[in-house]
């Protein structure tokens, strides 16, 4: 996402008239992109912004104008606020865990060791199932008196016989934190490793004459010559995790209590439960706006921390 | 500062050896410059000596300690690399510190050297630059610079000057032989280039294939190689080669033919008649001069340098090339007269290279 | 070798933890596939069958069409991939060499196509694809697919794009080539690693994609595999275990086989691509 | 000159998304008769090949309409048909959850069918169950499906406890206690604390309690003093320690499942378990009573709904497909394929219900069964009644709070 820079040569040459003109025609290699996107994501978000300032029944039918009207009836709602709550901790957990685990996970796939491959294999193996198929399995695995977890658990002599992972918020939302961070981890490890391999031998090398010790130096050079992996890796999977559903709506429906609700199982039962497609779309913006926040604050800091750098 | 002892070092490859016993002693002080032609295993040596390869067989000592299995994080050597290798997210003055803070240095101590080295290597006013906002010989000396702070026992540089240009590298050879005259340190350098290699060096190794040709002064390597590998290899131009039968005229005297005229060959050469000998003879070591219509070579291109001349020629089907610094009014495909002097040939075995006088 | 074997040990043994977390569900689809229903809720679980039953997979493929819905997906998946290809291509190459007005803007605005979850804009896909007419057509899924995963493979192209160095093709240009020949000749062939990761990705998103499959594919032949295996749970009053995990790990294998065979081009791919 | 080549590459995107874009839109072939489309959920996995079965004798049996069944999931079929009704695309016939119905009739998606039924189709059924399907005087739909629930009690348990069939929640009590004394892994009664229907496991003891939904001004009867203590009865059960472990974790499902697996002495659930048990627990020695009682005797009664969309162009030609679905061999088929309790006349006296004592019960409590009220905001009123329970169950919060706001709530949504 850095802007690539322009090379001298090229900012110094005149802006003739037919080099304008080239400039427009050179936005044919971005039309199709943006054509693409516009109808298919466009439409839709105009059709949410739209819902959002409308009363709207729940067919999508608009039967009046209503301004700022459904947002306050989001801010007013106690879950709305509770679920805001749960998405940040969701999100902050996930990515966080995603994060610290995928780092030392990534250096390890980084050694030249036996099975490499095949150990890479499996830790990408998640990616190969679709949320809704992992989630759904987990939740036979985790089932209290059936699931292999207590099965297994049992077997190793742990007092787990029938014990109900799903029973209580915490616990359910530990499990599906755990799942998420499980699903995240291959995405964001193959990341890492494609930073690990951009970094040259050499320095390692330099390092250890420099007596730096095997710590010293995965502190020291491997952490922050990934810092802009570890950037881009923050950036999405804030903006995934944030919005991922299926984990949370196979699992445990938001519950108990709502304790495992978050914004978009929040905003989903509004829409297509309760038939308030108006409130869910006013929720939807709000989650946008909240994401953009971030990209742009994020985007915007690590930038400057950047500039700072030179 | 220390000295390093080199006893019968191996390096292999699962069933690949690329390094076949290799002896050397370097002295405290002394600056050791290992030359050779790329795949011979010079890096490869020096990397052994770095720890960063592994010793398959055979011991090396530093100060007397043996240090085959002795992780290059211990052997307090500092080593300049051919890509510098600087730490692309650090300053120059955090690069230059890096060693010293993990050594855990007070900072004014650490601040100390950084200014002294920065002072030596003009680096003052670079040193809260990020490494890719520098020339090719900032960032060189900042290599150097991270060594110089740490004064480690030895200095290996791994053909640090490759990748600079002529004038430039020019430059820096001399600053690190005056680098090493202040600071006396002992050191090992790895370069492909003989003029590097003969500027630099109190003693040159040379290597061939994963052994070493021959050790020595540059002048004994210039004036006496032992081997025609060594002959060939330093010196510029390049010493010409050609062979010949070893002939005794009626006083015993040696000789050989160069096409149809004989030629004296040194006495007290180890070779019999009959024996199959090349010999060797530097551009600069064969006069020349121009020769009215018959002389004995034949022009094919003139090189003016501007000091001297260089003239390539053909003799009998041999080519030559000899070095002058009388101006010359020759051109391509004027005839000129070379003459061989004895005095100035190296012999060698055409079988074994060996030098033979 | 020995320390490489030393090595190795710790690298599994670091590994371990997490690659028993992975494999653990995969235990369980095995142990449940090969179960007969009536085996799953039994007074006292274990992990292995009473005998080995292969019969909920051929239930799955003889019975519930899922042989259909994994070609469904297939079709899909490289569709998606081809369209988002096919304009992430020019978009990138644009980014990376050409002057565009609006550069800025463009990446903001693909910033902005990925911050929306495709569940909030569901109903006005549906809407959009029932004008279209294309309710119940697997191109639909081709092009929503496309849109949504076009953002990741221009800025994954595009930082690929940007490690090629501008001599290649500027060489091209000199030895008389046009501009669109040197894409094809010199540029392209270069950048192979970096599509085939990006293409990779977008396959992968497409093929486990959810939500606009089940709400665009209404009919039960034109369902994709993860909403055929949804479909599996439908049921009111029962789940049915057994099928469902034989499902799932039918529709992981064509994957789990490609990242298996492909895994070092990936991350060499990446590497290279420095996604930045 | 780079400019043609520009332009060629950009033609050639636009012919290749040009030809995709054809061939996916080409038009259907008009056809002659009507074409009804039919949207079923499924019960079973029975459910879509009995339907597909019907629709084909059906279309055999006459030129003029031609029947078109698609089946959905029941989790993702509210979504789909707010979705479908959004676009226009929806099919001339769904199936749906009554508790539905009454938001998508007021809002206009579904037409009445009081004008389309034949003379006298209308007198075959049930009144109960068609009288649900009405909302101000209109019919909008025709119970497809119905269920009554019972006591499921595992005979084996109870007679190792050495405990009788309880019929109050006191003896019930008891009754749990010593199953749970049995064994660690076996239950007494099981409590179901989550996911669908959760609400109604509460009616259960709601209804008994003496209890309703709403009270005698239409206003929410979720914190009356007997709802207290129907959640009382429950929270009772939890703290003695003789449900299964993690009610809040329990979704019917889970319940169905431990109960077939022999682990749990009592469940409450309905006749499709019979069904279920028949062919996973062949050896399962059980029988069904009468939900247990504090005041009154009661039931839930549960229908599902089958209805003809506003925006069907062929209303007419829907109808007679439902009474072809509707007439009393296809209904007897469907109520003996899925295990539901008869919603017509002429199955009442079939003695698959009657002779049967595992269906007998249900229709001996048909008429004490009580049924969820038929307004448009029901689910919203209903998920804020599981979280009220959920936190009263957990013993989070004190059950008349909970409840308390939960009434609130239901009483905001009545104002709406």
């Amino acid at each position: 996402m850095e802007m690539t820079q322009t090379t001298p040569a090229q900012a110094s040459r005149p802006q003739s008239g037919a080099r304008i003109g080239r400039n427009l025609t050179n936005l044919v290699f971005i039309l199709p992109s943006v054509l693409l996107s516009l109808t298919i994501i466009g439409y839709p978000i105009f059709e949410v912004m739209r819902m959002a300032v409308s009363d709207v029944n729940r067919f999508g039918k608009i039967r009046g104008f209503e301004g700022l009207g459904n947002f306050l009836k989001v801010f007013q709602d106690p879950i709305f606020i509770q679920s805001s709550y749960q998405t940040l901790i969701w999100t902050v957990a996930v990515v966080g865990g995603t994060v610290l685990i995928a780092i030392p996970v990534a250096i390890i796939l980084n050694e030249d060791f036996h099975g490499r491959s095949i150990a890479r294999t499996i830790v990408l193996l998640p990616w190969a199932v679709s949320l809704a198929m992992t989630a759904l399995v987990w939740r036979f695995v985790v089932n209290g008196d059936f699931g292999t977890l207590n099965l297994a658990l049992t077997q190793l002599g742990l007092p787990f016989n029938n014990h109900p992972w799903l029973a209580t918020a915490a616990s359910a939302f530990t499990i599906e934190i755990l799942v998420g961070i499980l699903v995240s981890i291959p995405f964001t490890v193959t990341i890492f490793l494609g930073g690990l391999t951009s970094i040259p031998v050499t320095l390692y090398e330099a390092a250890a004459m420099d007596g730096a010790t095997r710590w010293q130096s995965l502190t020291r050079i491997t952490l922050p010559m990934l810092r802009p992996f570890l950037q881009i890796a923050i950036v999405l999977n804030v903006i995934y995790v944030f919005n991922s559903f299926p984990i949370i709506w196979i699992m445990t429906n938001g519950g108990p209590a709502n304790g495992t609700d978050i914004l978009i199982t929040y905003v989903y039962k509004q829409a297509f439960a309760f038939g308030k497609l108006d409130v869910a779309a006013a929720a939807s913006v709000l989650m946008f706006l909240v994401l953009l926040g971030f990209s742009v604050l994020y985007l915007f800091m690590t930038r400057q921390r950047g500039a700072a750098g030179q | 500062m220390s000295s390093i002892a080199i006893r019968n070092l191996t390096k292999s490859y699962g069933s690949v050896q690329v390094l076949h016993g290799i002896d050397l002693d370097i002295a405290d002080e002394e600056f050791v410059v290992l030359v050779g032609p790329s795949g011979c295993g010079k890096s490869t040596l020096l990397r052994m000596i770095a720890g960063l390869e592994d010793i398959t067989a055979g011991d090396l000592h530093i100060d007397g300690t043996r240090m085959n299995d002795v992780s290059p994080q211990k052997r307090d050597l500092a080593m300049v690399f051919q890509s510098y290798a600087l730490y692309p997210h650090m300053t120059v003055a955090e690069n230059m510190a890096f060693s010293l803070s993990l050594r855990g240095k007070q900072k004014s101590a650490i601040e100390r050297e950084v200014g002294d080295a920065a002072r030596i290597l003009h680096l003052e006013d670079y040193l809260d630059r990020l490494p890719k906002s520098l020339s090719g010989g900032q960032r060189q000396r900042v290599a150097m610079g991270r060594a110089i702070v740490r004064h480690p026992k030895a200095f290996l540089f791994d053909e640090p000057l490759s990748n600079l240009d002529a004038k430039l590298r020019t430059h820096m050879r001399a600053e690190i032989k005056q680098l090493h005259q202040s600071l006396g340190a002992t050191s090992v350098y790895v370069t492909h280039d003989q003029i590097e290699a003969m500027t630099l060096a109190d003693r040159i190794v040379v290597m061939n294939a994963g052994r070493v040709e021959q050790v020595g002064t540059p002048l004994e390597l210039f004036d006496r190689p032992r081997t025609r590998f060594v002959a060939g290899f330093i010196g510029a131009p390049a010493m010409n080669f050609f062979e010949g039968k070893v002939e005794l005229n009626e006083q015993g005297k040696p000789h050989t033919h160069i096409g149809p005229s004989p030629v004296a060959l040194p006495e007290g050469m180890e070779s019999q008649a009959g024996a199959i000998v090349t010999v060797g003879l530097r551009p600069q070591h064969i006069p020349v001069s121009a020769a009215s219509t018959d002389g004995n070579a034949r022009v094919e291109l003139v090189e003016q340098t501007g000091c001297e001349t260089n003239l390539l020629l053909k003799l009998a089907g041999i080519d030559f090339t000899v070095q002058t610094r009388d101006r010359l009014e020759v051109n391509a495909g004027d005839a000129v007269n070379l003459e061989f002097d004895s005095r100035n040939m190296h012999v060698f075995d055409s079988n074994s290279g060996q030098r033979l006088n | 070798m020995t320390r490489k074997a030393k090595r190795s040990a710790l690298c599994w043994l670091g590994l371990s933890p997490l690659l028993i977390v992975v494999l653990f569900p995969y235990a369980t689809m095995l142990s449940t596939a090969l179960k007969r229903k009536d085996e799953i809720f039994q007074f006292e679980t274990t992990w292995l069958p009473d005998s080995l039953y292969f019969g909920n997979f051929i239930e799955l493929f003889a019975n519930r069409g899922f042989g259909r819905a994994l070609l469904n997906s297939l079709y899909i998946s490289f569709g998606a991939t081809l369209v988002s290809l096919a304009v992430a291509l020019p978009a990138a190459y644009a980014l990376s060499r050409l002057r565009v007005p609006g550069k800025g803007t463009f990446r903001t605005y693909l910033l902005v196509t990925q911050l929306i979850s495709p569940i909030v804009l569901i109903v006005g896909l549906f809407r959009l694809f029932a004008y279209l007419g294309m309710i119940n057509d697997l191109n639909a899924l081709v092009f929503a697919h496309s849109a949504f995963y076009m953002a990741f493979a221009v800025w994954m192209l595009q930082s690929y794009f940007d490690t090629i160095p501008k001599d290649l093709e500027e060489a091209a240009w000199m030895d008389g080539a046009s501009r669109l020949k040197s894409f094809r000749r010199v540029f392209l062939p270069l950048c192979l690693p970096g599509i085939a990761v990006t293409s990779l990705f977008t396959f992968v998103n497409s093929w486990n994609e959810y939500a606009m499959s089940l709400t665009i594919l209404r009919e039960g032949s034109l369902q994709t595999a993860p909403v055929k295996i949804a479909f599996l749970t439908g049921t009111l009053y029962e789940t049915e275990w057994n099928i469902i995990m034989a499902a799932t790990l039918v529709a992981t294998v064509p994957v789990a086989i490609v990242f298996a065979s492909i895994q070092s081009y990936l991350i060499r791919g990446l590497s290279l691509g420095g996604v930045k | 000159m780079p400019k043609r080549n520009i332009r060629g590459l950009w033609a050639g995107i636009l012919v290749a998304a040009g030809a995709a874009t054809l061939a996916a839109s080409v038009p259907q072939a008009a056809l002659a008769k009507d074409t009804v489309r039919v949207r079923f959920a499924e019960y079973s996995t029975k459910t879509g090949p009995f339907f597909k079965d019907l629709a084909a004798q059906f279309n055999a049996s006459q030129d003029e309409i031609e029947v078109v069944v698609e089946h959905l999931p029941w989790p993702e079929m509210q979504q789909q048909l707010i979705t479908d009704i959004s676009a226009g695309t929806a099919p001339d016939i769904s199936h749906m959850a009554t508790r539905w119905m009454a938001g998508f009739a007021v809002d206009g998606a579904l037409a009445p069918i009081d004008d389309l039924m034949s003379e006298g189709f209308a007198e075959t059924f049930v009144p109960t169950f068609l009288d649900l399907q009405k909302i101000d005087g209109q019919t909008w739909g025709l119970p497809i499906a119905a269920s009554a629930r019972g006591m499921f009690y595992n005979k084996k348990l109870l007679e190792q406890a050495g405990v009788d069939v309880p019929t109050t929640w006191e003896e019930t009590l008891e009754a749990a206690k010593k199953i749970s004394a049995l064994n660690d892994e076996v239950y007494g009664i099981g409590v179901q604390g989550s996911g669908l229907d959760t609400e109604g496991y509460w009616f259960y003891s709601l209804w008994t309690h003496g209890g309703d939904i709403t009270d005698e001004n239409g206003r929410s009867g979720f914190a009356s003093p007997a709802a207290v203590a129907a959640t009382q009865n429950y929270i009772d059960l939890i703290e003695a320690g003789v449900t299964q472990p993690g009610v809040l974790g329990s979704n019917r499902e889970d319940l169905q499942n431990l109960f077939t697996a022999g682990k749990l002495g009592i469940v409450l659930s309905g006749p499709w378990l019979n069904a279920q048990l028949a062919e996973e627990a062949p050896d399962l020695e059980y029988g069904i009573a009468e939900i247990p009682v504090a005041t009154d005797r009661a039931t839930y009664g549960v229908t599902d709904t089958i209805s003809i969309l506003a925006d069907s162009e062929v209303k007419d030609s829907a109808m007679k497909v439902l009474e072809f679905f509707f007439n009393d061999e296809n209904r007897l088929a469907f109520g003996k394929n899925e295990g539901f309790v008869p919603v017509l006349k002429s199955m009442a006296n079939e003695p698959y219900f009657t002779e049967d004592p595992n269906m007998a019960v249900f229709l001996d409590m048909s008429p004490v069964a009580k049924f969820a009220p038929l307004v448009p905001q029901w689910e919203e009123m209903a998920e804020s009644l599981k979280s009220a329970l959920a936190k009263s169950y957990s013993g989070d919060e004190d059950p008349a709070a909970a409840l308390t706001s939960a009434a609130d709530k239901m009483n905001a949504l009545l104002d709406e």
